[in-house]
């Protein structure tokens, strides 16, 4: 049982899984970072692009097409969200409760659009198989989701380190006010920048749906583990998300493998262990 | 501000007290059960506020407390057998009292959005041993056949009017101690910490242990509320802690208004009512509350409470002008 | 109102303006640009509307001769939360049911008010003191959740009132829990329906059995009724694996443990998305080798998601579409006029038990014309009820609980389309018949040649 | 005895180090100047010997107890007290509050949990005595945070006043005034006891010469530049530049 093969077959399942954790958290912190706001509704974001891909998947009979317009149209939502509620308020808390009545908003619409059946995302044939790894099979699609969450890791971390609005990103991260000084358009930023986590959050929604069925109720199961991940990491950090998804996911997936009694509360105690030796998350500065 | 829902508004509290004593003698026999509840989340919703209106710390954990208080009087009821109601209703405010100033330990650290996550994860955690400790818990089957003890002089509370006067006990005493608080030297503190915390230090005051306090007290009161709600509905479940409720309450506060001291009470009426009515009649009623909530935040950061406090205003003004 | 609401936000704009007067109305951190409340409070207004009017009080037009008062039943279910899907099937089963009575039993018109408990048992307490005492039901039909039938069991004999459920089969409410008050028309998990596939999974040959089932009351329930008949015949279970109820996102180390040189079968009790989930993940990660067996894991409602992946799974249960006989192709045709034909698609057990609930509660009111507020009557006439439901023959023990057949089935696709085939049927199964030493018998299957 | 004794204070943020290695002590009752330009580590010098942050290296000790580890609320227990620079008060509460918060904060009572604050007439007592000098005893029923800059500047001193420091840390006290509310804090500072002693950082000279200091030190990225009698700080060279260097 404990042989190489099995093993490693775990630890990949366990990356792939922290894969999607950190799509849904890079978002999330990149939201923190720069406006400084905990959005609540990342996981109706998550549930909403599952949807959204699905549905436009199964119109158009074409699998990229939905998952590209399922993170776009997310996109979209969040731009309106920020454009009409939270320009209009003043206090980062305002902004969080606001976030927290979405969460009751979207719920009930993508239940009256979608139902309560579980949706899946059928992959094309060529992703659906596996492949042998030292004689164990391994999904394809996991294969799939590892290179894509690698992808956008890097290319996240290009963008910050490499190009101007990224450095402006970084500068938010660690300092806003100077951000307001070098004489930034603040709001434009933003804007852009919650537009972009949402639509990481609905990007991780719909590459996560072949594996995660989406059914109404799972927006609140994924903000849990977003913000589980998100606190372990550290606020505010882009590689803190990276860290925390895969520690999360690989302590959920080992834990499970060890000792499934303990279930539910596993990740709940890894937090518990990290906030305990550090109150401010892995990489959470202060 | 201070002086919002402060001083001497002696018949803002005679007039509802008469009105919640008449009110079972003519009200139908479900819209008492109906009261019941609102005043339990009453209790919980002010509780609630005295760490997010007055100390400034939104947690999005209180549920933990509602259900250790819940669970607490349900398993000394249904397992221990213990049938003395004040005997429970101890137990099950000290326990939470515990578990508050556990988590408190924690938490307190942080503030803003950071406390908020972090109250909202170790509530997961206690909604987490809730669901999987089924020796003692029962898992998601609860504990049923909580049936409620005497709480002596031979009065039943089993008759829901009875209860309904009990709760109304409880309510009045929560509320006039929470009041008294809030107006006290320690209740000022913590508002002066809501407003400033870097100047509270400055002028010598150790933060970390008010907010400490503050964090506990809210947390006792909360289980008060579980203990009740548990003997209301002879029966506790993991929905007690679980996020959910948390959100219910959160926005209880919201709604009603936060800076105001009978706000959460108004709010935890409006919402409870809301809810129970729109639920009767669609599905569709976390909609609902949603848009209330953004609504309150966005055009009412005080809350119903904070423009009834306004309108009253302006009728003085009407008045002084004529 | 809504003009009420207009003004009274007019005079708050108004007096925002002169704000130097009032100092406390600084205090609103809200900026003048954003008082344009009037637009968004009519929108509120509105949804309230919209969303008032979607459903669900329906007490439909009943024919013109209407002397006597209606009869009230109450219907509660969790049409919101992680089982929101079964709830609203059971529901249109329910209602399909009324309707072909006409919504009308010996003269009496029928009302049905529905309540969802949002799968939260405090809620479903709330809401059955609410249908008793508020909108003064006749009868109660529900729970849907083990939970809440264990939470409203003493409300029920308290107040003598004579519930039907159609699903919550946590076996003590018909056992030792038992009240003359509580009909179950569905089934007993652990008393009586899983047992019996521990007693098939053997007589068809499994020996060694890895068991995955819900860390939930009933997951486990399910899993103990198995062991109880499984163990008892000689059969080993080498593993048990319970998963948390829809909040597990990844299976892959559960089925890591399962060790499938030790093992000739694996069992599973996983429903909604758990299933879905897991039979993926099951086919990805190549275990196809190994049968699968599962209850409600594979109904008709997640075919359509599993697609391939479910192909050859069997499993054991006592409804499923493609049976043959003429009640449940009345029963789906009836249903596609209702709900059309892409809803017809989908109906699994869940449809069925809210539709037989009905159809007895429909059956004990004829047979006391009508006289519902004779409870004692009532009661025993239901005790007599015995027609032909969708899934068979179908009537109550003497502890009120269901006695009916069940079936072997695999997944299986016909054209382009995929449906559980029936292999075997067996029965009629009463609760507690393991222990009774009862050996169920094989019997043909309903309506095939 | 010293009222503070500091020595080989540094701290730096990130790369930026704003205190570089300062040395000085000041003794009981003097009264102190520190000038220097923008972002020359005044206000951090403040913030180190408050304690609201941590020096990286060096000792700092009041009244001969060494004090580098202790925290903020302690110091003040010691009679130590501040203003600050961007005035921190408690906006959404009425003036006579803040004042009480001050006054109780090192009182027993501050705990009381039971009797309403307005009980402790003692307290109001207190608070008049102090306000009323400075013409806040008439605003003692507004939200602070209607009231104008000037009198919230005011009240920043009040505040800092009411703690009866023995040691007593002034952060531009007149930072953005009209001269007249100028004169006004000018007086307030005169008017205190004898026995305080007081650093006052002051961005503009006219300041410093206004309230006749004992000494002055001249910050200068960090470092102490020059350390004298105001009329020694006049002459010397090094300063003059630094300010002719920053003026324009």
């Amino acid at each position: 049982m404990f042989d190489l093969g099995s093993l490693l077959n775990l630890a990949m399942s366990g990356i792939t899984f922290g894969m999607i954790l950190f799509l849904l958290a890079a978002g999330f912190e990149l939201m923190f970072g720069v406006m400084r706001i905990i959005n609540m509704a990342h996981g109706s974001f998550f549930m909403l692009g599952a949807y959204l891909g699905i549905s436009i998947a199964r119109q158009t009979h074409n699998f990229l097409f939905g998952i590209l317009m399922g993170a776009v149209s997310v996109g979209i939502v969040g731009l309106v969200t920020e454009r009409f509620l939270f320009r209009r308020l003043p206090l980062h808390l305002q902004q969080v409760y606001v976030t927290f009545g979405i969460i009751y908003i979207l719920a009930d619409i993508s239940k009256w659009a979608w139902g309560s059946n579980p949706y899946v995302l059928s992959t094309p044939a060529l992703l659906a198989g596996s492949v042998t790894i030292l004689a164990k099979p391994f999904p394809i699609y996991r294969l799939v989701l590892l290179g894509v969450g690698l992808l956008t890791a890097l290319g996240l971390w290009l963008f910050q380190e490499k190009t101007r609005v990224g450095s402006i990103v970084r500068a938010g991260v660690d300092d806003r006010e100077m951000v307001g000084v070098i004489g930034i358009n603040i709001k434009l930023l933003s804007t852009l920048v919650f537009t972009g986590g949402a639509l990481l959050a609905g990007f991780a929604g719909i590459m996560a749906s072949p594996i995660i069925p989406v059914l109404p109720g799972i927006d609140w199961d994924v903000m849990t583990l977003a913000m589980v991940v998100v606190v372990v990491g550290g606020l505010g950090s882009l590689r803190g998300a990276l860290v925390g998804g895969l520690l999360i996911g690989l302590a959920d997936t080992f834990g499970k493998f060890l000792l499934p009694q303990v279930g539910i509360v596993l990740i709940f105690l890894v937090l518990a262990v990290v906030l305990i030796i550090r109150p401010s998350g892995i990489f959470g500065g202060g | 501000m201070e002086r919002i829902g402060y001083g001497k508004h002696w018949p803002v509290v005679a007039i509802p007290i008469v009105l919640l004593l008449v009110f079972p003698q003519v009200a139908s026999f479900y819209s008492v059960i109906l009261l019941t509840e609102v005043l339990i989340y009453a209790i919980f919703a002010t509780s609630l506020n005295l760490e997010l209106g007055y100390t400034g710390l939104p947690s999005l954990g209180h549920a933990a407390f509602f259900g250790v208080g819940g669970y607490t009087l349900g398993i000394l009821i249904a397992k221990g057998g213990i049938h003395n109601f004040w005997l429970c209703v101890i137990a099950a405010v000290l326990a939470s009292a515990v578990v508050s100033s556990l988590l408190g330990f924690f938490s307190i650290r942080t503030s803003g959005a950071f406390f908020l996550m972090l109250t909202f994860a170790l509530a997961q955690f206690v909604w987490g041993i809730a669901w999987s400790w089924r020796s003692l818990t029962g898992g998601d089957d609860g504990i049923s056949g909580v049936s409620r003890p005497t709480p002596g002089l031979t009065i039943s509370i089993m008759n829901e009017v009875n209860f309904y006067y009990l709760v109304l006990l409880f309510f009045a005493g929560t509320l006039f101690l929470l009041y008294r608080i809030c107006r006290s030297p320690f209740g000022h503190v913590l508002q002066g910490i809501r407003e400033s915390e870097t100047r509270m230090q400055a002028l010598g005051y150790d933060t970390w242990k008010y907010k400490y306090v503050a964090f506990i007290v809210a947390g006792t009161f909360a289980g008060l509320a579980g203990a009740l709600k548990a003997c209301q509905d002879g029966f506790v479940s993991p929905a007690y802690p679980s996020v959910v409720t948390s959100g219910m309450v959160l926005l209880m506060c919201l709604v009603g208004g936060t800076r105001i001291f009978l706000g959460p009470t108004l709010g935890a009426a409006v919402v409870w009512v809301v809810r129970s009515i729109v639920s009767s009649y669609t599905e569709y009623w976390s909609f609902v509350l949603g848009c209330i909530l953004i609504i309150a935040v966005m055009f009412a950061p005080q809350g119903i409470a904070g423009y009834l406090v306004q309108v009253r205003g302006l009728l003085k003004r009407a008045r002084a002008k004529s | 109102m809504l003009i009420n609401f207009r003004r009274k936000i007019e005079v708050i704009a108004k007096a925002r303006k002169d704000r130097a007067i009032y100092g406390f109305l600084r205090n609103l951190n809200c900026k003048e640009e954003q008082m344009k409340p009037t637009r968004l409070f009519s929108l509120l207004i509105g949804a309230l509307f919209v969303f008032s009017s979607a459903k669900t009080v329906c007490s439909q037009p009943a024919s013109a001769s209407q002397t006597k008062s209606p009869i009230k039943i109450g219907w509660i279910g969790a049409l919101t939360g992680p089982l929101a899907q079964g709830s609203a099937a059971a529901l249109r089963g329910s209602k399909l049911a009324f309707k072909e009575a006409n919504w009308e039993v010996a003269g009496r018109k029928i009302e049905m008010v529905v309540e969802d408990d949002a799968y939260n048992p405090g809620v479903t307490v709330t809401k059955v003191k609410k249908l008793l005492f508020s909108d003064k039901i006749n009868l109660l039909m529900g729970p849907w959740a083990n939970a809440s039938g264990l939470a409203i069991i003493d409300f029920i004999k308290a107040n003598k009132l004579i519930t039907v459920t159609y699903q919550c089969a946590q076996s003590s409410l018909t056992e030792d829990k038992y009240t003359p008050y509580f009909f179950r028309s569905s089934f007993n998990d652990a008393g009586q329906a899983t047992p019996f596939e521990g007693w098939l999974t053997y007589h068809l040959g499994y020996r060694k059995v890895a068991c995955i089932s819900l860390d939930t009351a009933y997951g486990h329930s399910c899993l103990d009724g198995f062991k109880k008949s499984f163990e008892k015949l000689g059969g080993k279970i080498t593993q048990e694996i319970y998963t948390p109820q829809g909040t597990t996102m990844d299976f892959a180390p559960y089925l890591a443990k399962i060790d499938t040189s030790k093992i000739d079968l694996i069992y599973s009790w996983l429903t909604g998305s758990d299933a879905l989930r897991f039979v993926k993940q099951y086919s990805e990660y190549g275990y196809k080798k190994t049968p699968l067996f599962g209850a409600n894991m594979i109904g008709e409602t997640y075919l359509p998601e599993l697609g391939d992946t479910a192909l050859g799974i069997h499993g054991i249960l006592y409804y499923v579409q493609s049976l043959p006989n003429p009640e449940n192709q009345r029963f789906l045709k009836m249903y596609s006029n209702e709900y059309g034909p892409e809803l017809t698609k989908q109906v699994a057990a869940f449809d069925v038990q809210g539709y037989e609930a009905s159809k007895l509660i429909i059956a004990g009111l004829r047979a006391v014309k009508g006289k519902v507020e004779d409870s004692g009557a009532l009661m025993k006439a239901l005790e007599k009820v015995q027609f032909e439901s969708p899934r068979g023959p179908l009537k109550l023990d003497d502890h009120h609980n269901a006695v009916f057949l069940n079936y072997l089935f695999r997944v299986e696709k016909v054209g382009d389309r995929y449906q559980n085939t029936v292999l075997k049927a067996y029965g009629p199964l009463y609760q507690g018949w393991f222990e009774a030493g009862f050996q169920p018998p094989e019997v043909p299957v309903p309506g095939s040649k | 005895m010293h009222a503070l004794k500091v020595e080989a204070l540094s701290k730096s943020f990130g790369g930026l180090q704003a205190v570089k290695n300062i040395s000085f002590y000041l003794d009981v009752g003097e009264r102190r100047g520190i000038i220097g330009p923008n972002g020359a580590g005044k206000t951090t010098l403040f913030n180190l010997v408050t304690g609201q942050l941590r020096p990286d290296a060096g000792h700092i000790s009041m009244f001969d107890r060494d004090v580098t580890a202790m925290p903020v609320h302690q110091r003040i227990k010691m009679g130590l007290s501040r203003t600050f620079q961007v005035t921190n008060l408690l906006p959404n509460l009425t003036v006579i509050n803040n004042v009480i918060l001050a006054i109780q904060a090192l009182g027993p009572t501050a705990f009381g949990m039971f009797r309403p604050l307005t009980d402790y007439k003692e307290l109001y007592a207190e608070a008049q005595r102090l306000m009323t000098p400075w013409g806040l005893w008439e605003t003692s029923d507004m939200l602070v945070r209607n009231l104008s800059y000037g009198q919230q500047r005011c009240l920043e001193l009040v505040l800092s006043i009411a703690l009866k420091p023995r040691l007593l840390l002034l952060d531009e006290p007149t930072c953005g005034m009209t001269p007249t509310e100028v004169a006004s804090i000018t007086k307030m500072i005169h008017a205190l006891g004898k026995d305080i002693a007081i650093i006052l950082i002051a961005h503009d000279m006219d300041l410093i010469f206004g309230l006749d200091l004992d000494s002055v030190n001249v910050l200068h990225y960090g470092q102490m530049v020059a350390e004298g009698s105001p009329q020694e700080i006049k002459l010397n060279s090094t300063v003059k530049e630094i300010y002719l260097g920053t003026e324009d």
